[in-house]
């Protein structure tokens, strides 16, 4: 393993400590816990929680701030962080009407959080929640945990965070959030796995000449093993996947997300966009909205994903774009 | 016998055990999960370990109720909020009951675990070790050979929950991480003295 | 090589592709070139023009915006662009005011740059340049081509697009730009080669335990081989060298970039913020502006920099703290 | 002999033993530099070969020019304006000037790339291809042997200019890509009969 770190069990504690540091105007840590937190005035609005293990940077905690999250949680690398440190991130988030919590489809994630909302309604503090399931490379049946949350969670934090900054209140966030989750569908490709340093080896095998098709954000095994292909391919694989979900007829609005896991250079995620860009002008697709990054990464993973999030809504496309004040929206 | 004592050495084996496994643990996960399994029961573990020594206990309620506070928050996961969940409700079983057979105890734990969880018999979890395990202790019948062949058995399985159920048949062949640490936690239990049965 | 490409040679194509697509409502590709301009309306405003090698995203594309590059011009991957492209993006930022160019030390951008400025002088366009050196890795001798330009030019991107902005001449540009580059330092540690896709294979061999300080942003070689290392030891290292550069005395002010060289993720980028944050606090280092991130990489090395801006001019902050409206800044 | 037909012999030769050792001079470039000599040229000779299919040319000027703005506008690096340099140098040179030897036309060329690049002889660059080069030229002495040793000579050579100074000392032992592609360059004005000395 070779990585830029100190003791592997302190790397979340000494990555937050980084980026509270070099983020000092936007972000803190609130006292004794992984929790970063807006540091803007509190005015009344709907605080916006999320969260989940650490290794996914810069989510959660790099969309904290005015306009999108209140606070984020993080976990260990990997894990679902635990109640009470989400119960920390709710209190500090409540304005007195009331927090969301955007949470991922993970067992470990859905009873940590539910486990902070009945002590947050110990509290009397309001707590309702989404959760996001946008990662078609899993199937939902009743074979499985559902599919899970990746990506898509980003356009969810920013959508909502613009409605919470707009003073919706929080059955309106309810409403919106349960309008908005089923319309977004991700899907990636692993070139590599990624290593989780307290484990010190990389979490699956691959050959130097393969590639994965729906690789978990855990490192989750994917649907399909092929030899490595040319990024038109690749782009073609995945965008068909989208297309059966969606089943668009052709002239619909999509805003997109191409997201890199970690360790895919920027370079090849624009190569990889001009592809995708082809393809879905092929489908007579309009996207309105559109960015290319690292949003939700795997560590170190080399890969892609593309998100299409159909805008069923014009006021999505304004939240998507209304003014945010992050470290990496 | 159940009590505090014995309960007491209990968590503490249970918590050696957790630690000197922590690598093996982590990679069953990472054949069929993400990895962590092993790393998160061993930072439950050490903080157990702390939590137990500042502290002597006169009744077992509260001891058990530690110990799931301990879990929920210091485990995170998926087996956090269970492990959590099966001890604090074993703690709620216990209170005002002088009475509490062993038995009783581990079914309320259970219950905790197929509360939060959801899971079933059969779908490859640590309930596949819990199952067979209140049964054995329902018929005094348990031996450590029940707790091996419990999770043994999850090898067969195909999950349906948790992470392991992303692979689909791909999870046949591998033992499930929850039910190994579970067995663990049995073993223990042998060990500590808290089971009287055969 | 595996990566998420179609043609190698066709990469650079394919990159300003998907970049001006995905970021359409801020920069545009000039007609059969290389070069991303900027949208917004011609002002009156100095031009601000800068370039180099592909292979550095998010530089410099990703730094074409209002308030920091009106264009930026990519060359082949790690080569030079050539006077040709340098000249069309310098006819199109030219708003009646003329064109400053930052250009980094390589002999090759030097001379490129400026055959580009004879074709302006021939055009009557007033163009002026700096040459950015911030690396301290290499040695400033008759012996060596001197220093070489690395992610200290984002900063000098930022400020100068900021004076620009508001409004200074090409002759105030010049001015500050000769002030602010000496004040610039940066060093850095590379994990791993990066592999130029037209190439093929890793620009250099790394063992399995082994960092090398100092190497430069297209894998040339840097001054010291060594183990491995705990992340606060290669800053402690870092930091040394910029501390004898710099001479400080203790309470001085400074401005702090640390950036990822393409595939070390944002995890270990905060671990080692924060290692370096103790060593300048330690110094008595006083940091009034910080970033974190990939800003100038060396397509998938995986490695960080430090760089250090000597504030010598309050103006200086809030030049870096001035709004802009770029894909990366 | 100089002249229109001789020199386009002369790059067309070029060009393709560019195309041919396109790998064989990056790789030189990654041992003391980035690796991209190769790409670059043969980059620049893919675009002269479309140029010199399009055209016909009546004056050696008209010609050595268009080879130089191809270099410049193509090659990019530190290569592109330097090769571009000698060439547009050259077509100066040639310029109404009928009588114009071929050691003068290569002394203009050497004078453009010193002009742009500001390296001398011993600095490890092109230069110390050319310069033994055009001193044969001029003593009607050019072989094959001289242009070969020119390039072994910068084996031992330490780097101050270019990309190859970062290395310093490390630089020694290495070949020279920039001087590899001028032998090149002289080897194929031999085979195309530009040079008529010994
Ligand atoms: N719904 C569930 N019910 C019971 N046990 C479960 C459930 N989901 C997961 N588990 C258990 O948790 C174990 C994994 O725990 P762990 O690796 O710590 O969490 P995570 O999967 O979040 O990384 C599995 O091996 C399984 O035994
Ligand atoms: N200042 C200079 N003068 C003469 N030749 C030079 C100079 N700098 C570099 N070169 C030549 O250029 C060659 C490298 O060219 P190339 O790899 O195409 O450019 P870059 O170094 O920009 O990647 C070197 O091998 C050397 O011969
Ligand atoms: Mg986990
Ligand atoms: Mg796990
Ligand atoms: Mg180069
Ligand atoms: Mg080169």
């Amino acid at each position: 393993m070779k990585k830029i770190i100190n003791d592997p069990s302190a790397v979340v504690d000494e990555m937050i400590k980084g980026m509270v540091f070099a983020y000092d105007g936007l972000v803190e840590r609130l006292p004794e816990t992984n929790v970063v937190h807006r540091k803007h005035s509190k005015n009344g609005k709907v605080g916006l929680v999320s969260g989940g293990g650490s290794g996914h940077e810069p989510a959660h905690a790099g969309f904290v701030g005015q306009g999108m999250l209140s606070a984020a949680v993080c976990g260990e690398v990997f894990t679902s962080p635990t109640p009470d440190q989400i119960l920390e991130a709710i209190k500090a988030s409540d304005e007195g009407n009331g927090v969301f919590m955007v949470i991922k489809n993970y067992s470990g994630d859905i009873m940590n959080f539910e486990m902070a909302k009945d002590l947050a309604d110990m509290e009397d503090i309001p707590v309702d929640f989404v959760v996001v399931d946008d990662d078609i490379a899993v199937e939902d049946s009743t074979y499985t945990a559902g599919k899970r949350g990746i990506a898509g969670t980003v356009l969810v934090h920013k959508i909502l965070g613009a409605a919470a900054e707009e003073g919706a209140s929080l059955s309106e966030i309810k409403e919106l959030a349960d309008k908005l989750v089923p319309a977004i569908k991700s899907i990636g490709v692993a070139l590599s796995p990624a290593t989780n340093p307290e484990v010190g080896k990389p979490g699956f095998e691959i050959g130097d000449d393969e590639i994965e098709f729906g690789v978990g954000i855990h490192g989750e095994p994917g649907y399909r093993r092929e030899k490595l292909q040319p990024s038109k391919d690749l782009a073609a694989e995945l965008v068909k996947q989208l297309k059966k979900e969606f089943q668009w007829s052709g002239d619909e609005q999509y805003a997109l997300l191409i997201n890199g896991m970690g360790a895919t250079p920027l370079m090849e995620q624009f190569v990889f966009t001009n592809d995708v860009r082809e393809l879905l002008a092929a489908e007579g697709i309009t996207l309105v909205f559109k960015k290319v990054g690292d949003y939700m990464t795997s560590i170190d993973m080399a890969g892609v994903s593309i998100t299409l999030l159909k805008l069923e809504d014009e006021k999505w496309v304004d939240y998507l774009t209304a003014p945010v004040n992050t470290i990496s929206w | 016998m159940l009590s505090v004592e014995t309960v007491t050495k209990w968590m503490e084996l249970f918590g050696e055990q957790l630690t000197e496994n922590k690598t093996y643990l982590s990679e069953l996960d990472t054949a069929i999960g993400d990895g962590d399994h092993g790393n998160n029961l061993a930072r439950g573990a050490a903080a157990l370990k702390e939590k137990l020594g500042a502290n002597e206990y006169e009744a077992l309620t509260d001891l058990l109720k530690d110990v799931g506070m301990v879990f929920v928050s210091k485990i995170g996961g998926a087996s956090g909020p269970l492990y959590g969940s099966a001890f604090i409700s074993m703690a709620k079983a216990s209170k005002d009951n002088d009475s509490l057979e062993l038995a009783d105890l581990l079914a309320a734990g259970l219950d905790g675990i197929q509360k939060r969880g959801k899971a079933e018999a059969g779908e490859k979890t640590m309930v596949d070790e819990w199952v067979p395990v209140v049964e054995a202790v329902k018929n005094n019948s348990l031996t450590t050979e029940t707790i091996e062949e419990a999770v043994e058995k999850t090898k067969d399985m195909k999950a349906t929950k948790g992470r392991a159920s992303y692979l689909g048949d791909r999870s046949i062949g591998h033992l499930d991480p929850g039910a190994m640490s579970s067995s663990l936690l049995f073993k223990t239990m042998l060990e500590a003295g808290v089971y009287d049965g055969k």
